[in-house]
């Protein structure tokens, strides 16, 4: 493949489709407040420990945000997909055909201790994860890059391996951090162990202290380089971020309300309906507000794994589908905090809804032999509505019927049974016991429809071991889908993978999901990509193969009423680290009335 | 003479079971200052009960009922303070079972120190001197090797006389001693004897004396009281009593004595037990790492042997290895030098081997109390040899059971009482019975009758020549009583800090003693009876 | 005696090996190990505490581990992966060549390094250790302070009003579920609700190094009273019980009564003769319930109080199939138990001075 | 079969402990109830009463359509539906309207003016079963009303019921697992602590190897080749249950070999094992009997911790440690760790109580007023 030199590319920026949302000489991003005050502290808090100030290997547990003193050479923003802009590299260029790309450095980007981050950093830092990065990454950077070529002090070019999809690949390398070479040389650290002295780097913050089981303080970087570049502009407002460890989940909230910190994001549904009302917010001191959370689903779902023999007949995994009564779980168990998923792609546009549109339909057609009965002519499928009832008598009429069909007749001890005399085994392997008061209404629903239904809880090395081993029944997993998917879906879907993919935990095999998955990877626009993707996920959700879950389309949040965001809040990032800043007055009063010290 | 120590309409009852057994029974009698009150009586007639109600130190389960002054101050149901006071400073206390009557885990010095400390608070140098005074003024022999002993490395006798030391060392105003020298050999006794009269001279002690050697009462007693199912049926000065007995048990009492002699051995009676220079030495260890530093030779060289039907009396200083020598013959603690029962050498023999041949076996330990297991009642303590060996008895075990008592004096009535529930000469019976019961071919009897009174030592003397007749027992007859040795031994022999100092036949040792330690214990034994007489 | 301890000090290093042996053997046969925890962690899973902690919110909504999630996002397991994984953790070679390498090392006292963590394990054990050390000794004394003079009282009074009502309080706070009590203690002196008198976590401020030998030593108390009440609570129970029990069996014996008419003071009839008969069992078992408390730990207590200690320390290496961690805390705790254990059998002889060893065959 | 009058003796003196007494029968009467918890808490009827036949729900398998339903999967007896379709002898409209149906079949004994055989439905008392999830709207967990006496727990079941089954199991667990583990282990510290000697060392080496094992490897170990059972769980707990009394039997025994009434039984041909269990234990027993209680209660702590971490039994069996847990994981519903904190302190106070007056009874010294 030879380049001429005018099919060079050279930007600011890089969109995997279409052109990035700001052009080269923005301002500022939209989302932001420009004007938003610098200094004082936000802290949050996590339950747990560490002992790590290295992120990037497993040993060890690493400190929350530990990653934050590095910068890479591009960076996304929250209210694009798709698009990473400079950070480190003032402008990029690369040729159309993506087959490499070379990265100018910024001549101001300095480390922390004053010292210029160059082109051998980059390089550098591309080795180390090549030898010391984690195994499995180390696997993906190797099949996509060929090797890293320094060019000049502030220069330095990536080449791709041919074969390497070339979708993202520009931003996967730009997106490696950027160690200090001279820092690694001189401490003979490596990548690949756990270490309190964390590595040097070039971002905003820098550690101020550690309090191994209790705190970290990082502390806003005065001198940081980047601090006016327009990307940066009304970001990294705070002085400092503390963390604040806790052993356990009470205490943590306990922690809150006695001020101890001072942001909250809730995860459970029961704590922030049941536990906020505690004096400080009674008192106004503290602030409870759900924000908009405009991410993807997680595809967090109840999976059958189609190896074992019962699955193998799609009426009787439509009827275990139809026994998981959501709304039920929803309203009696989450306080009604959540929304079903419906699609892998929930919560975006790449979601399948409706009949296929004609543009499906075309890439649909071809595959008619092997796709599931219906998605040509029936609605995407969408995950039961049940009543009022826990045991709808609607979704139960509908599931036995179909069980009936499926030859699973009720015997004299109220079990189904096939014609060879066996019940129909459905056991759900969980790892965790939070998941106990949702599989259990879920497994007494079963068992009332005949279903011989268990719940097993097994510690999760030997969960691992045997889902691993695909030695399971149900599981609960995740299909964390992107937005801009691509060749790692043949990893969650693809036949090829099947027997090997610990990702594809319901062995699904189906020429039909192959071929669209092609589809999708072959994209060369982002309508393509909408298209493909949607007919995907029509196909994937008839073949029934989960029971979807649910998600949250909100923040739930909480904090001491002295912090201020931009509105609106942009739709991909809470950003409480990031652009929210420090409301001196609020603060002022809040301390005035002895509600914090 | 004003009187120390007055008890008013004493009544004694203990709940047992649901039931309330009186056991003294509206008892009234004075000590005077520097007096001697002599308490005898039968077994079990509520002496030991009396004296314990003084200063309440009954168990929770009796209730007392009457009076006990002391001085001035009532002492029934008074508070633990003026009970405190009263104890061991001004009433001393010797218990009647001085083998358990010790602390277990306490070395002597620290309990006599213990003592010591409270009421005088002497502690250290001075203290240790005052022990040692102490402990050779009863007849220790080595005092100061022994203050580290505890009560489990001593005789029976060496344990009394340290209770004695213990009473005595504050010099109290009254002395409460309950059958103060049963293990106490004669010579030994005498010299206590004296030493209790000189403090009663010297310091003005009174004396309440708890005793069935009426030789002793006789020659020390200023007063008699005579006691009988739990009351006082007669009292007065010890002459008037002896001379002129009222009640008929005062008669009976004065008139019994164990005497006569043992049927022959029938010619050419066959070995059951014999010892060939049996040896039991003790290590003597020191230290938390348990060093041994020396040992005590408890016994040396012992060869005796026994046939069928004959006794062998064993006598001899206190602490000379009589009971250890019975306990090794028995096979309960080591020892080397050969033992033959029946012609069997059974030194060798383990633990099962042993076990057959217990049957023919028995023995009655000195200390009754310590030998019967607390949480089992009588009737099993008693059949429980039944049940191992089995009988040809046909009767039930309890109707067997129910005859032994009665053999041994013991009523019948009681036998699913708890051991605790009995008086001491009563505990001693039932170990009589027990080994009895099962009879045996050879049975050692380690001081049988030394808390009897004499109408039941009369008793049970009788019953062990009776069986004896009847089934050709051989005995080993430990005790102190060279009068109840005497009417039953056929051999006797005398044993010195280990050693045996003389073996003979009955006459020989009796009528002609050679050693010179037997001529003073027999001297000693037959003086005081002829010296009150 | 010597030779007995001796025997014993001797047997000690078969049993130890016995211990190792045994575990080393179980851990070849338990499903999942140290490779399926890194692949869980790898997963984003593998919080060990979650179940314990509480801190896992609602069924599956995911919490982002520390660290970079779009690092760690990066999926995709090469085959040669586990290999790999194999060889750095020496699966490769065959178990009993492990087994003896292992023993090697121990007998060296090189511990290994922790598979997780790049810290060896016996460093580990030592930064756990005054945590452990802590809530062992004073939750201990505590215990024992209270339980003996209690026990006394009531085996004195057995029946009385007061036997009765301090019998229901020992119970209800053996009733009381440990975890709970901790929690409620922690909400209601320590939280942002009521009464914020105590602190929510740690042995010690974070000024504590400013502070005054006297203000350490406040310090230090004010923190651990929450934990150490909270630890303590059930285990007056067991021990004063045990004390009443010991003593009404002694009280009737005739050494008693020798002792009350020699005219000595209850106190000191209790505490000095009938203690130390009554006690044997209570006081010998001092050693081995010190050394219970402290390495067993009580890892639910320790995790509310955000105290790190061995209990935390074992449980997640056992958890988590760290085997150095577990190998090594397993040779030190049993070398230590297993002296403690003659220690405790030496105080027998000290209690009881009739005790021995010996066979009884004469 | 007659009492010898040493046990009537020990007999009369526990009933004189009139606290030792009462918590006997209590806790007698207690657990004889649970042992019929079948029939005071099911989410199935005991009695149905349907078209002049009767039906025993609680014992067999009825399909709906047994009550003029039309589905092949057993009668969900708690929904009105069915609870209707019994009531009017399988009316069609049922499926409308139950409460209405109902209503004019109970007080016509005619629906539409059309005579019905009318049908009745006998429940016990507490009308759900450990595992049933209770279909009353509300968050769970939910306060206690006067349908759930107790509330109900994080997933919607009935408390009440889940404490009665709990309490069977975990009564009938801790004492199946008590009793052989004091079993195996009085009789192991007694042979330690009587024979002493090299049995007693290598007994002693055994027991600190065997302590030191991993019992959750072992457990997970069982678990995954013989699969999860109540049996299963009660062998391993004894497996490593049964040292906690080894070491205060043995040292007892250690002491009172040296007894004087010991050497007497050995004088009289007691063999040993009744020297250790007929003269020794009795008198040995101070630590077992005061330890009793608490290993039971704590054998029921152990089931809880091992449900706790995933070892134990299913997540849908009723455990009082789940109980527990949940009362953690739930600060906001207090009737949880009350409920919990009852159950355990009565269960305990009775045992201890029942425990002192054996005591009492083995004591020969102890009298009443
Ligand atoms: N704790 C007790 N419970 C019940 N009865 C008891 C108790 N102690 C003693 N007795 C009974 O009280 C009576 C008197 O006992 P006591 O010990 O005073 O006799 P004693 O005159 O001292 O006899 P001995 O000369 O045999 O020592 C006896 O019949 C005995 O059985
Ligand atoms: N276990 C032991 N350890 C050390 N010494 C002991 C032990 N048992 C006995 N002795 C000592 O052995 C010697 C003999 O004791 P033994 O009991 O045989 O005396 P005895 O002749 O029965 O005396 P008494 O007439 O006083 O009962 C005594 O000096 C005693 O102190
Ligand atoms: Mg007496
Ligand atoms: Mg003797």
């Amino acid at each position: 493949k030879a380049f001429s030199e005018d099919a060079i590319i050279k930007s600011h920026a890089i969109s995997t489709f279409g052109t990035p949302k700001y052009p080269a000489d923005f301002a500022h991003l939209d989302y932001v407040n420009p004007e938003a005050p610098k200094g004082g502290e936000i802290s949050i808090s996590w339950v747990g420990t560490f002992d790590s100030m290295n992120p990037y290997t497993t040993k060890g547990r690493a400190g929350i945000l530990s990653s934050v003193f590095f910068e890479s050479l591009l960076t996304t923003t929250s209210d694009e997909i798709g698009t990473s802009y400079g950070l480190l590299a003032e402008s990029l260029e690369y040729p159309e055909s993506k087959d490499w790309v070379i990265f100018n450095i910024r001549p101001e980007a300095k480390f922390a201790d004053g010292s210029d981050v160059t082109a051998e950093d980059v390089a550098f830092t591309y080795e180390l994860f090549l030898n010391e990065g984690l195994p499995s990454f180390r696997a993906v950077l190797s099949q996509q890059v060929e090797g890293a070529e320094v060019l000049g002090p502030k220069r330095i070019k990536f080449t791709f391996k041919p074969e390497a999809p070339r979708r993202d690949v520009i931003e996967s390398v730009g997106g490696l951090p950027v160690f200090s070479k001279a820092w690694f040389e001189e401490t003979g650290a490596g990548l690949d162990e756990s270490r309190l002295e964390p590595a040097l780097g070039s971002g905003p913050y820098v550690l101020d202290s550690f309090d191994i089981n209790r705190r970290i303080v990082y502390k806003r970087n005065p001198d940081y380089w980047g601090k006016d570049l327009p990307i940066n502009i009304g970001r990294n407002n705070f002085d400092r971020i503390r963390i604040e460890y806790f052993g356990d989940g009470n205490a943590a909230f306990e922690g809150f309300k006695a001020g101890a910190y001072t942001f909250r994001n809730e995860n459970s549904s029961k704590t922030w309906a049941t536990q906020y009302d505690f004096p400080a917010l009674e008192a106004g001191h503290v602030v409870k507000a759900e924000l908009p959370d405009g991410t993807i689903a997680t595809g967090q779902s109840f999976v059958m794994n189609l190896r074992r023999p019962q699955f193998q007949d799609p009426r009787v995994r439509e009827a275990i589908g139809l026994m998981f009564n959501f709304e039920w779980s929803n309203k009696t168990l989450f306080y009604g905090i959540y929304k079903r998923i419906n699609s892998f792609w929930d919560n975006t546009e790449l979601a399948a809804s409706g009949l296929p549109s004609a543009e499906e339909l075309a890439l649909l057609e071809p595959l008619a032999d092997d796709l599931p009965p219906g998605v040509l002519t029936e609605e995407a499928v969408r995950a039961p509505v049940s009543g009022e009832r826990r045991l709808d008598r609607r979704n139960l009429r509908k599931a036995a019927a179909l069980l009936d069909e499926a030859g699973w007749t009720v015997g004299d001890d109220g079990l189904r049974r096939n014609a060879e005399g066996q019940t129909l085994k459905v056991e759900f392997l969980e790892d965790s016991p939070t998941w106990d008061r949702v599989i259990n209404p879920y497994v007494e629903s079963l068992r009332a429809l005949g279903v011989d239904a268990s719940l097993n809880r097994i510690d999760f090395a030997q969960y691992t071991d045997r889902t691993r081993n695909f030695d399971f029944d149900i599981i609960t997993d995740q299909f964390p889908m992107g937005y801009e998917p691509g060749s790692g879906l043949k990893q969650y879907f693809g036949s090829e993978t099947a027997d090997t993919s610990i990702f594809n935990s319901m062995g699904l095999k189906s020429k039909a999901v192959d071929a669209l998955i092609d589809h999708v990877i072959a994209a060369e626009s982002q309508a393509e990509l909408t298209i493909a993707v949607r007919a995907l996920d029509r196909v994937l959700r008839a073949e029934r193969f989960w029971v979807p879950q649910w998600f949250k389309d909100t923040h739930t949040v909480a904090y001491w009423d002295q912090y201020a965001y931009p509105e609106p809040l942009p739709p991909y990032g809470l950003g409480y680290l990031d652009f929210w800043w420090y409301d001196q007055e609020k603060a002022d009063t809040l301390r005035a009335a002895g509600a914090l010290k | 003479m004003s009187s120390v120590l007055s008890v008013r309409d004493l009544t004694v009852s203990f709940r047992q079971d649901g039931r309330s057994v009186q056991a003294v029974k509206g008892v009234s009698f004075d000590v005077g200052k520097g007096e001697t009150v002599a308490l005898v009586g039968e077994s079990g007639s509520g002496k030991s009960v009396t004296a314990l109600s003084t200063v309440s130190l009954l168990p929770a389960s009796a209730t007392i009922e009457g009076s006990v002054t002391y001085g001035d101050r009532q002492l029934v149901g008074a508070d633990e303070a003026t009970l405190r006071q009263v104890r061991g400073n001004d009433i001393s206390f010797i218990f009647q079972e001085p083998m358990t009557s010790l602390n277990p885990l306490h070395t002597i010095e620290k309990q006599l120190a213990e003592s010591l400390l409270i009421h005088q608070g002497l502690s250290g140098r001075p203290a240790r001197e005052r022990i040692l005074d102490l402990l050779d003024k009863v007849g220790i022999r080595d005092a100061e090797s022994r203050l580290s002993a505890y009560p489990h490395q001593l005789s029976g006798g060496q344990r009394q006389r340290v209770m004695i030391a213990m009473a005595l060392a504050n010099g109290p105003e009254l002395l409460i001693a309950d059958e103060p020298t049963t293990a106490l050999d004669v010579t030994i006794q005498a010299q206590i004897l004296e030493l209790l009269a000189d403090l009663q001279k010297q310091e003005g002690m009174s004396l309440l004396f708890i005793t069935h050697d009426l030789g002793i009462v006789r020659k020390f007693a200023d007063r008699v009281c005579v006691m009988k199912d739990g009351e006082i049926v007669e009292t007065g000065p010890t002459g008037e009593i002896f001379a002129n007995p009222q009640h008929p048990y005062t008669q009976k009492l004065l008139a019994a004595e164990p005497s006569g002699a043992p049927a022959p051995v029938p010619q050419g009676a066959e070995e059951v037990v014999a010892t060939e220079a049996m040896r039991v030495w003790f290590p003597i260890q020191r230290g938390l790492l348990k060093r041994t530093v020396g040992h005590v030779k408890a016994v040396n060289e012992a060869t005796v042997s026994v046939r069928r039907g004959e006794t062998l009396g064993i006598v001899g200083e206190s602490g000379s290895g009589k009971t250890t020598m019975a306990l090794a013959i028995m096979r309960l603690i080591s020892s080397q030098g050969r033992i033959v029962f029946q012609g069997r050498g059974i030194d060798g023999l383990n633990t099962r081997q042993m076990r057959d041949l217990r049957k023919d076996m028995q023995i009655v330990f000195q200390d009754p109390f310590g030998s019967l297991s607390p949480r089992m009642t009588v009737e099993q303590i008693i059949s429980e040899g039944l049940e191992i060996h089995g009988t040809e008895d046909e009767r039930s075990f309890r109707d067997q059971v129910a005859q032994i008592m009665e053999e041994v004096g013991l009523d019948p009535a009681t036998m699913d009482r708890y051991p605790h529930e009995f008086s001491g000469g009563q505990r001693q019976r039932i170990a009589i019975a027990r080994a009895m019961i099962l009879r045996p071919k050879m049975v050692v009897l380690d001081e049988p009758t030394s808390a009897l009174d004499m109408t039941v030592q009369v008793q049970i003397v009788e019953l062990l020549r009776h069986l004896q007749a009847k089934y050709g027992l051989a005995y080993l007859f430990i005790s102190h009583d060279l009068k109840v040795v005497k009417a039953l031994s056929h051999k006797v022999i005398v044993m010195k800090q280990g050693d045996v100092v003389e073996a003979g036949s009955r006459d020989e040792i009796f009528e002609n003693p050679r050693d010179p330690y037997t001529r003073t214990l027999i001297a000693a034994a037959f003086d005081i009876v002829e010296h009150g007489a | 005696m010597g030779a007995y301890i001796l025997r014993r000090l001797l047997l000690v290093i078969p049993t130890l090996f016995g211990i190792m042996v045994i575990n080393f053997a179980l851990t070849q046969f338990v499903p999942g190990g140290p490779i399926e925890q890194i692949l869980a962690q790898l997963e984003g899973e593998g919080d060990v505490f979650q179940s314990i902690s509480g801190s896992g919110g609602d069924a599956g909504i995911d919490t982002n581990a520390g660290g970079d999630s779009s690092y760690q996002g990066a999926r995709g397991l090469p085959p040669d992966f586990i290999e790999d994984l194999e060889r750095q953790f020496g699966f490769d070679k065959p178990p009993v060549v492990r087994f003896f390498n292992m023993m090697w090392d121990y007998m060296r006292f090189d511990f290994g390094e922790s598979y997780f963590r790049s810290v060896s394990v016996r460093d580990l054990v030592l930064e756990k250790m005054p945590v452990s050390i802590t809530l062992g000794l004073w939750s201990t004394l505590l215990a024992y302070i209270v339980s003996i003079p209690l026990g006394i009282r009531k085996a004195v009074k057995d029946g009385s009003r007061f036997d009765t009502w301090t019998s229901a309080v020992i119970i209800v706070a053996y009733a009381i579920p440990g975890f709970l009590f901790a929690i409620l203690l922690l909400v209601l002196f320590a939280g942002g609700s009521y009464w914020q008198i105590f602190p929510l976590r740690g042995l010690t401020s974070d000024n504590f190094s400013e502070l005054s030998a006297f203000g350490k030593i406040l310090d230090y108390l004010w923190h651990i009273t929450l934990p150490v009440i909270a630890i303590t609570i059930s285990s007056f129970a067991t021990l004063t019980l045990l004390t009443k029990n010991s003593f009404l069996d002694e009280l009737g014996k005739q050494y008693v009564i020798t002792a009350k008419a020699k005219g000595l003071a209850d106190r000191r009839v209790f505490y000095g003769h009938v203690f130390r008969n009554a006690m044997l069992i209570v006081i010998a078992g001092f050693p081995s319930l010190f050394i219970g408390v402290f390495f067993g730990g009580s890892i639910i207590i320790e995790t509310i109080f955000s105290l790190d200690g061995l209990g935390r320390l074992g449980f997640e290496a056992a958890v988590a199939r760290d085997y150095p961690v577990i190998f090594g805390t397993l040779f030190f705790f049993g070398l230590l138990g297993l002296l403690v254990n003659i220690l405790s059998d030496l105080m027998y002889v000290l209690v009881d001075p009739r005790i021995d060893f010996d066979s009884r065959e004469t | 079969m007659a009492l010898s009058p040493l046990n009537q003796r020990r007999w009369r003196n526990f009933r004189r402990n009139r606290r030792a007494f009462w918590s006997l029968i209590i806790f007698s009467i207690l657990f004889g109830l649970s042992c019929f918890a079948e029939f005071i808490a099911n989410d199935r009827p005991i009695l149905v009463r349907y078209q002049g036949e009767f039906y025993t729900p609680i014992f067999r398998f009825y399909p709906e359509t047994t009550f003029g339903g039309d589905l092949s999967i057993e009668a969900q007896y708690q929904y009105e539906d069915v609870e209707c379709l019994i009531v009017s002898g399988g009316l069609e409209d049922c499926f409308d309207d139950p409460e209405a149906v109902m209503e004019e079949v109970r007080s016509t004994g005619a629906f539409n003016g059309e005579p019905v055989q009318k049908g009745w439905v006998l429940w016990p008392p507490i009308p759900y079963k450990y595992n049933t999830i209770v279909d009353i709207p509300g968050v769970a967990p939910s306060p206690p009303d006067a349908n759930n006496w107790l509330g109900t727990d994080d997933t919607k079941r009935d408390v009440a019921a889940r404490v009665i089954y709990g309490f069977r199991l975990s009564v009938f667990f801790a004492l199946v697992v008590t009793v052989l583990s004091s079993v195996i282990g009085i009789a192991a510290g007694a042979v330690q602590g009587y024979f002493g000697g090299w049995l007693d060392l290598f007994f002693q080496r055994f027991i600190e190897i065997w302590s030191s094992s991993p019992s959750l490897y072992i457990i997970i170990i069982l678990f995954a080749i013989l699969g999860r059972s109540f049996w299963l769980l009660v062998f391993v707990t004894v497996l490593f249950g049964w040292m906690a009394l080894v070491g205060v039997v043995r040292a007892e025994f250690l002491r009172a070999r040296n007894f004087e009434y010991v050497r007497a039984a050995r004088a009289l041909g007691v063999s040993n094992r009744v020297i250790m269990f007929r003269h020794m234990l009795p008198n040995a027993m101070v630590a077992t009997l005061t330890f009793l209680p608490f290993i039971i209660t704590g054998a029921i702590g152990g089931l809880a911790s091992l449900d706790f971490l995933g070892f134990g039994l299913p997540s849908s069996a009723p455990s009082l440690g789940e109980l527990t847990l949940q009362a953690k994981q739930n600060l906001q519903a207090p009737w949880l760790g009350f409920t919990a904190f009852f159950t355990f302190s009565i269960m305990l106070s009775l045992l201890v109580f029942i425990f002192e007056g054996v005591r009492d009874a083995f004591d020969p010294r102890k009298t009443f007023q």
